[in-house]
């Protein structure tokens, strides 16, 4: 086999992983050279990344094993994998490409000419930590390994909140973040602890046999430390108290990779419910747990989104929003799944799910950039004081345009594409869920109009030339995000086919051929 | 219950003290020390996880090759969790020099500007 | 290839994008037929304000807070729970956090 | 009320937590341990290394020690990132 191609799952965490650890020294060497050696390592990641996921498609899309430390990962005569290894199925290729999306413009849209600040030697560190912790986590198949890339991105994550250390703001936000991430870590590693003592083993797979049917009392435990750990982390009301702070208080590029951060844990969760438990423990109650906090979410993030006056809190809650359509979306198609009687709508509800998680990256990323641009020339995030951007900053304004309506549903944008399996899906399980999704979509457009209204429109409040012309690479990070939010909105049906669906099958059938992948001895 | 399960009991009941400093406790350094006895529970709960009834530990250097050793997974995975929690206390407690610096107090019921 | 069958419904954008430019251009055609005789820089093109004296653009610009309040004031009672629910007291979060651990535990073990 | 909430929900996870330790395995009893038994067994021959405990942080799960490490560097340099020096111009 290829050997690029072999060790690629390993590479995508490798690379990063020096750059972060290059980087303070290659800072000693110049500003440019840095911005330069940054981009280039996220270039390469999104390469790599990219290549990845190419053939990972051209093979039918069967689980990859890779082993870390060696080809032994069941040695003859054993059960349990004795090695830390990487399984990458359709969702990690999913999850993957999302973050190297996210990666790329968050790089590119830091590595601006535009005004050398303090400390961004160690904030372009920090991002790349961050999304190595954020790879890592997609595609480990081990859980200990998962907890460490948890902590890894929590370590990451919660120094970039606090960074703008002139401000006291952000620095109660990331202390009240670190606190939260490290509980729900420990919750995470408690959750571990109990399924090693019961069955001995660490890798998702091996555990996924173990659990029988009809789970033991500690494994339901360990399930609601893991369930709420990650939800937690996801930002799910009435666990999202963080997430404002954090989105709001973090600098603008770090807030994209903030949200791929939620949904790298929104993943995990999805793999602790359809593979690790999955077809062994899935009660109806479980599926509905979910509907139920993905409700709450959508409904509360929408309604406080509607009263913010800080833009970027305000974005904030509208992107814990949408966490909550991935999860009604999940939910439904998990109550499909384990219903008496599969039902077929539950594959698309978990096709409209996961489609969405990549449109809601590029809408809230555009936003979140956008924003950042917008607070920089405005001088204030306060909306009360701001007015007439629109008349200098042309392209920022049609970059926020185009965010908010594509992620408030607007036809022919990509958000109406996923949001409509999701409507249509959950009609089919109860049209009462399926109203308030549709009722909190139109909110959540007049939320962004206002925004839009208040920070756009109007007269030019006071001429500076503040952020005039706005950098080019600002520019291209925000355009590259444009460009999937167009592309994914008029052609739904080639990226559903191609890297949606893999992904839902993944969920919806493929946890068998994860642990086959495994337990079969294949592996290395 | 059975006396056995002393030692599991032990480590969950450190978890829950951990949770009590960080839910009635107001000055910030003593909710950081909570987290730290979260994690102290939940490490200790591991290394006891492994433990194997009359087991030795599992360094075979000047020792029988065939004594019944305890499980040596859970320790090193301690390690690893031990190290993590040190950086995440430095980080924590960082953060609350910083918020002193700012606010002038400790007390986390003053330390409130984000809300809403 | 373009649009998403979903077995229950079908979204083809190219097709809805051909639609909404049919639509444009029949509403410029339709605006052809549009009186063009008003003068311009006239009372015919001011903004009329019951007569009053028409305020400068900067004091007409509604204000990011103003926008809403009758939607905001007409749901109080709903925004005075969710709003009292973020304090911004750490404590408060880790004890909703610690709740919603409990009320999931509770629903696992009596479910089976 | 708020207080009394916050205590219930306390004392539940707190009951939960400990039903969770009585109801594990007998102590000093683990069932499943052919992992822990193929490091005990082969760790001498394949690692060469006395301490079952190093071989296995080291070689066997070496990449949890390479994250190990990564968490350390991560908090460093955030801690670095706090206590730099911020000039006058960007606040």
């Amino acid at each position: 086999m290829n050997a690029l191609l072999h060790h690629a799952p390993v590479l995508l965490v490798a690379v990063p992983l020096l750059g972060a650890f290059a980087v303070p020294l290659v800072g000693k060497l110049g500003s440019g050279l840095r911005r330069f050696f940054v981009g280039l390592i996220a270039l390469l990641t999104t390469a790599i990344a990219g290549y990845l996921a190419a053939s990972f498609y051209a093979a039918g899309a069967s689980p990859i094993v890779y082993v870390l430390g060696g080809r032994l990962s069941l040695p003859s005569g054993m059960v349990a994998p004795i090695r830390i290894m990487f399984e990458l199925d359709g969702l990690s290729v999913f999850m993957m490409l999302i973050t190297a999306l996210a990666a790329l413009a968050a790089v590119l849209y830091t590595s601006s000419f535009w005004k050398e600040r303090s400390g961004a030697t160690l904030k372009d560190s920090l991002m790349l930590l961050l999304i190595v912790g954020i790879f890592g986590m997609e595609m480990t198949g081990d859980l200990f390994n998962f907890f460490v890339f948890l902590e890894i991105t929590s370590i990451a994550a919660c120094s970039l909140v606090g960074f703008r250390v002139w401000n006291g703001r952000s620095q109660e936000a990331a202390f009240k973040v670190m606190t939260l991430y490290t509980l729900s870590g420990l919750f995470v590693l408690l959750a571990v602890g109990l399924l090693y003592g019961q069955y001995g083993g660490l890798n998702i797979a091996y555990l996924a046999t173990m659990i029988g049917s009809g789970a033991a009392l500690v494994d339901k435990i360990a399930l609601g430390l893991l369930l709420t750990g990650l939800a937690m982390k996801a930002g799910a009301v009435p666990m999202h108290m963080w997430a404002p702070d954090a989105y709001g208080e973090a600098p603008g590029a770090a807030s994209i990779l903030l949200v791929a951060n939620s949904q790298a844990s929104l993943y995990g969760l999805f793999r602790v419910l359809f593979t690790l438990y999955g077809s062994a423990y899935s009660p109806q109650s479980l599926a509905w747990i979910l509907i139920g906090l993905a409700v709450l979410t959508i409904i509360v993030g929408v309604t406080m989104a509607l009263v913010q006056r800080d833009l970027k809190r305000l974005i904030a809650f509208g992107a814990v929003s949408q966490i909550g359509y991935m999860m009604l979306a999940v939910g439904v198609g998990f109550a499909a799944m384990t219903a008496l009687q599969p039902s077929d709508f539950g594959f698309v509800a978990l096709q409209g799910g996961l489609f969405h998680m990549i449109n809601d990256a590029a809408c809230i990323g555009l936003l979140f950039l956008a924003a950042g641009i917008v607070i920089r020339r405005a001088g204030t995030r306060d909306l009360q004081g701001m007015g007439g951007i629109a008349h200098d900053l042309k392209w920022t304004t049609a970059f926020f345009m185009l965010g908010a309506f594509a992620l408030a549903g607007m036809p022919p944008l990509n958000g109406f594409a996923s949001k409509l399996m999701i409507y249509e899906s959950t009609f089919r399980l109860s049209p009462v869920l399926a109203i308030v999704a549709i009722l909190a979509s139109i909110l959540l457009l007049a939320v962004f109009l206002r925004a839009f209204q208040a920070a756009f429109l109007g007269p030019r409040t006071e001429p500076t030339d503040v952020m005039r012309p706005v950098p080019i690479s600002m520019l291209v990070s925000m355009g590259l995000l444009a460009l999937v939010v167009v592309a994914f909105g008029l052609f739904p049906g080639f990226f559903v086919d191609r890297i949606v669906t893999p992904a839902a099958q993944a969920l919806w059938s493929g946890r068998d051929a994860y642990i086959q992948a495994v337990m079969s001895g294949m592996g290395g | 219950m059975t006396l056995g399960q002393v030692p599991f009991v032990v480590s969950a009941l450190l978890v829950v003290i951990g949770l009590y400093a960080l839910l009635f406790k107001r000055n910030l350094i003593k909710m950081v020390i909570g987290v730290s006895i979260i994690e102290t529970g939940v490490n200790l709960f591991l290394v006891t996880v492994g433990y194997r009834a009359g087991g030795q530990a599992p360094i075979y250097t000047y020792s029988d090759p065939t004594t019944l050793r305890v499980l040596p997974t859970p320790q090193a995975l301690t390690l690893t969790s031990i190290v993590i929690g040190l950086a995440t206390t430095a980080l924590l407690l960082s953060f609350v020099v910083f918020i002193h610096r700012h606010y002038q107090t400790l007390d986390a019921e003053k330390i409130k500007e984000l809300k809403g | 290839m373009t649009g998403i069958t979903t077995g229950f419904g079908a979204w083809n954008p190219i097709a809805w994008l051909l639609l909404f430019l049919g639509v444009v251009a029949g509403a410029l055609f339709l605006r052809r037929f549009g009186n063009k005789q008003y003068k311009k820089n006239t009372g015919q093109t001011k903004v009329f304000l019951s007569g009053n004296e028409e305020p400068e653009a900067s004091a007409l610009h509604v204000r990011g807070a103003h926008l809403y309040w009758g939607f905001v004031d007409g749901l109080s009672a709903y925004y005075r729970r969710v709003r009292a629910l973020h304090t911004g007291l750490l404590s408060d979060y880790v004890a909703l956090f610690v709740g919603t651990l409990g009320v999931v535990l509770i629903v696992l073990v009596l479910s089976r | 009320m708020k207080k009394a909430l916050t205590v219930a929900a306390f004392l539940l996870v707190a009951a939960f937590l400990v039903v969770a330790a009585t109801t594990m395995r007998p102590f000093g009893e683990p069932s499943h341990s052919e992992m822990d038994d193929y490091f005990l067994v082969n760790c001498q021959t394949e690692v060469v290394a006395n301490n079952v405990v190093t071989a296995v942080v080291f070689d066997y799960r070496g990449f949890d020690t390479l994250g190990e490490a990564t968490v350390l560097f991560a908090a460093v340099v955030g801690v670095l990132a706090l206590f730099r020096t911020v000039r006058e111009d960007e606040r």
